[in-house]
């Protein structure tokens, strides 16, 4: 394998995986106020299957000679990027809805070409992945259908909550083609099989009937479908907020980080502890044996 | 009858208080596993919460949400045990090991009552509360027997946290009016004890590592609705979104 | 000074500012719920003079020959006692009128004979601090007023508060003097100058007329002053669970200790680094000299 | 004017944020003199909201308790910074030093403002504000000069606070339509710079030990009624109680 095509692989997996990670915490943050049980267990189960993939997609990148302690440094020390749209707060619940429906569902039209990437482990985690993703765009659509048809200020909430996510999410997708040279890259090793705009196209063809459903704007008054070119027509994406966000600049970075090196650094007593027990009953297997 | 619905009360509380609590780590655990380990945990006690508000609430046509956003504190009848804060790593674990093996016995017993409800969802959780168990044993071991830190860490938690032990075994008039449907309280408590015991034994804790002379055993009060001062701020962030929209669904 | 004196007056004089220290905690919990900021700062400012108080006191038994190190270890390790009544939880605001009209009220007969105690230090600290608690009593009995003039909740609130707290009030004079050994003692010394159930009749005599102010019953069908006898006639004090709580069996023993252990180590580094910075300055101070 | 009371709002909310936050170390400090400081301090702030609110709820005919109790949270104006966890003593210390050194230059410059209410405000408010930049100050070189521990413990503390500095010194449409009544946030900062820069000097520490070059300064937008995720669990306590019992009094 070339070096830079493992470089390369190891930033992108990596980089997914905390990504995964970081992503727990604006949805974790609506775990203790959840406003029914039933949902409460939803979000929970979300957000735990969010470390699973972090997990799976740490053993995958380790199968690529990097240890995840060596990974969890990058992230802590800043060194690591993750995908920016987690900088952003949560302040309402209809958030857990918007990032469902959006964010989850770029995530996925980014990730499922992902599933036949040339690298076997990194395909097969994003298989696993892909599936609960999509299942979790699902209910992210569920909680902004049952807002949007409830009390007029729920209905508001969902409007507002979409209103807040749907720029950021069409950023996920990346700079346009022409200033994405990484990108270009990817697609020529196979790792990454359409361009950005190519998917943020596929991204709005899916939302446009779905938001009808749900009876909520998409909050673009351009939006709408050129029969001759057979695209989307939309207003230009601002890219200052998406550049300050990158730069460590957006609402939430510091939050993030302190948040996971916090829990990182309160658990190394526990990790320790667990690490010198397994020495000790080693130790005294060997000496029975 | 209402003396069941009050029971079920009390267990589906003990299970909501502490799957609330133990769904602050997921996001903040040690390690990754044990984000997914205390979460699974969590999730567990939320479906048992879950059937034994909704049993609870038959009777007088509220439902598991009626019950748990729109009672105040009186109203719970949750165990002080379960009211505990997660403190470090190693109180998280001794409530849980003192927790899941009480639930433990209780669930054994309840699998065969005579209330064909009760008995189903105590014959369900049963076998999940067994991994919560053996979860909560396998980090007592690993805490006690690891670093000279994670000892001391564990001692002074299981201290802070025996208090509460005696509350979950404690018989009183509504146990005694259910004799024949639902265990006793105190029946339960030889078995928690040699379970207990052996891990305890295992871990090389002797009783006077964690108990205080001068500080016995919690009166506590939470099965009539008195409750430590914890249970409050807990209920405020639990419910605040609920109440903030009365009448709406989610 | 006597051995035996100087060890009484230690260990009543640290009990006293230990039961202040604790006594921080029923009260502090409802600090961040304090139902108007009115009422929030006059509680702030309560539990705060009770850090004062617990710092005066263990000032003058430092006067005798002990440290508040020693002190604070012989609390935090429940080698001293301190006010069982800190034992019980405040569950509802209405308890923060109970334990300023009942509690504080205990406290002032308890102590305004203190303030001419044959000790000099402990009746100046005395002096101040009975001051302040007949400032805290009234605003309890403001509190309850307010409430059981309030909205039937409310009445009813400080009612079930009122209930909650009268008995352990009167239990706060001591067993029965017949039953009080220390407590002759100290009198012979003139550290005490009334007996537990002179004390325990000026109280109640104090109360009867404050609740028909305030609109609310004293649990107890028995109460009648007696003409002939010249006393308040009342249904005998149950002390079992008095001496439950006193035996470390009350509700909160356990958590009163645990949050003044976990306040004072998790402190030791602050302490740690205080001492370590002004040896720092000391040292140059010196080189400069 | 209506804008006035917006000011108002804006310095009563982190007023009353910061307060509320600081009323939690009240029997939980390092020692008996800092429950007694930090509440002082928690104390003085409370007063400061209190005129505040008052004031930004006269036009409106809002008590100051309607304005703290009754908002939800998109209503409330504090910059990020005065939400921010207790975190440790050092945590506290460093939101601390950040908060006052900025309300220390606000409140004197205040103090001469054209609107006489808030003037006076802020003349009572910048003495007890000196107080509070003296105890973080003194704090922060204690805790940078003390031993290897605190002093660890003192950058991690900064570099977390650090990043919610700007937002407090940025103009916006507000503070530019009260341009002469009160002074624009960018004008306070090159004194705090210095007040702050001396400090940090005397600590021996640089801000390179601080800045992390790839988290930059918070976008922040608590001025707009969009907060960070602290605030939430915060209200919800801090409300509980009054929101439980509408139109009483207390």
């Amino acid at each position: 394998m070339p070096d830079a095509y493992r470089k390369t692989l190891i930033r992108q997996i990596s980089q997914h995986a905390h990504s995964e990670i970081i992503g727990m915490q604006p949805e974790g943050n609506w775990i203790s106020r959840a406003p029914s049980l039933k949902r409460k267990a939803i979000l929970m189960a979300k957000v735990q299957d969010e470390a699973g993939h972090g997990l799976y997609l740490y053993s995958a990148a380790q199968t690529l000679g990097i240890s995840r302690d060596e990974m969890t440094e990058q992230l802590i020390e800043s060194r690591a990027r993750y995908s920016s749209i987690f900088n952003y707060p949560t302040p309402t619940w209809a958030d857990m809805g918007a990032i469902g429906w959006l964010v989850d569902g770029a995530a996925i039209c980014n990730q499922v070409p992902l599933c036949r990437a040339s690298y076997g482990p990194y395909g097969r985690a994003m298989v696993r992945i892909c599936k609960e993703e999509s299942f979790h765009q699902r209910q992210g659509f569920e909680i902004l259908l049952e807002l949007s048809q409830g009390t007029p200020e729920q209905h508001r909430m969902a409007q507002e909550a979409v209103d807040r996510w749907y720029w950021p999410s069409l950023m996920m997708f990346g700079p346009p083609d022409d200033e994405s040279p990484n990108s270009a890259q990817s697609m020529a090793w196979k790792i990454k099989r359409f361009s950005n705009d190519e998917l943020r196209q596929r991204f709005v063809g899916m939302l446009v009937p779905q938001a009808e459903v749900l009876g909520l704007t998409l909050p673009d008054p351009n939006l709408r479908w050129n029969e001759d070119a057979e695209q989307w027509d939309m207003s230009e994406i601002d890219w200052t907020e998406f550049h300050e966000v990158l730069a460590g600049r957006g609402p939430a970075n510091a939050q993030r980080i302190q948040h996971r090196r916090d829990a990182h650094e309160q658990g190394a007593w526990v990790r320790e502890a667990a690490a010198a027990y397994a020495e000790k009953q080693a130790a005294r297997d060997r000496a029975a044996a | 009858s209402e003396d069941v619905a009050e029971y079920a009360l009390r267990l589906g509380d003990d299970a909501l208080i502490l799957s609330q609590r133990l769904g602050w780590w997921i996001s903040r655990a040690p390690e990754l596993e044990e984000d997914m380990a205390l979460g699974n945990i969590a999730l567990d006690l939320l479906g048992h919460a879950r059937s034994l508000l909704h049993y609870a609430g038959t009777a007088s046509g509220r439902s598991e949400d009626d019950l748990a956003y729109w009672r105040d504190e009186p109203e719970f009848r949750c165990a002080w045990l379960f009211q505990q804060p997660n403190g470090d790593f190693a109180h998280t674990i001794a409530r849980g090991v003192i927790a899941s093996a009480y639930m433990q016995e209780l669930y054994t017993a309840l699998s065969t009552s005579t209330d064909a409800t009760l008995a189903a969802i105590a014959a369900k959780a049963v076998k999940e509360v067994a991994y919560h168990r053996d979860h909560a044993v396998q980090w007592t071991l690993r805490l006690a027997g690891g670093t000279e830190e994670s000892r001391a860490r564990m001692l002074v938690a299981l201290t802070d946290t025996w208090p509460y032990t005696d509350e979950l075994f404690r018989d009183d008039a509504l146990t005694e009016r259910l004799a024949g449907v639902v265990p006793a309280p105190s029946s339960l408590r030889p078995a928690f004890d040699e379970v207990l015991g052996a891990v305890l034994a295992e871990a090389e804790i002797a009783e006077a590592d964690f108990t205080n002379r001068k500080i016995g055993q919690s009166s506590g009060g939470g099965r009539h609705g008195n409750h430590s001062t914890h249970l409050g701020p807990l209920l405020a962030e639990m419910q605040v979104l609920a109440r903030r929209h009365p009448g709406a669904t989610w």
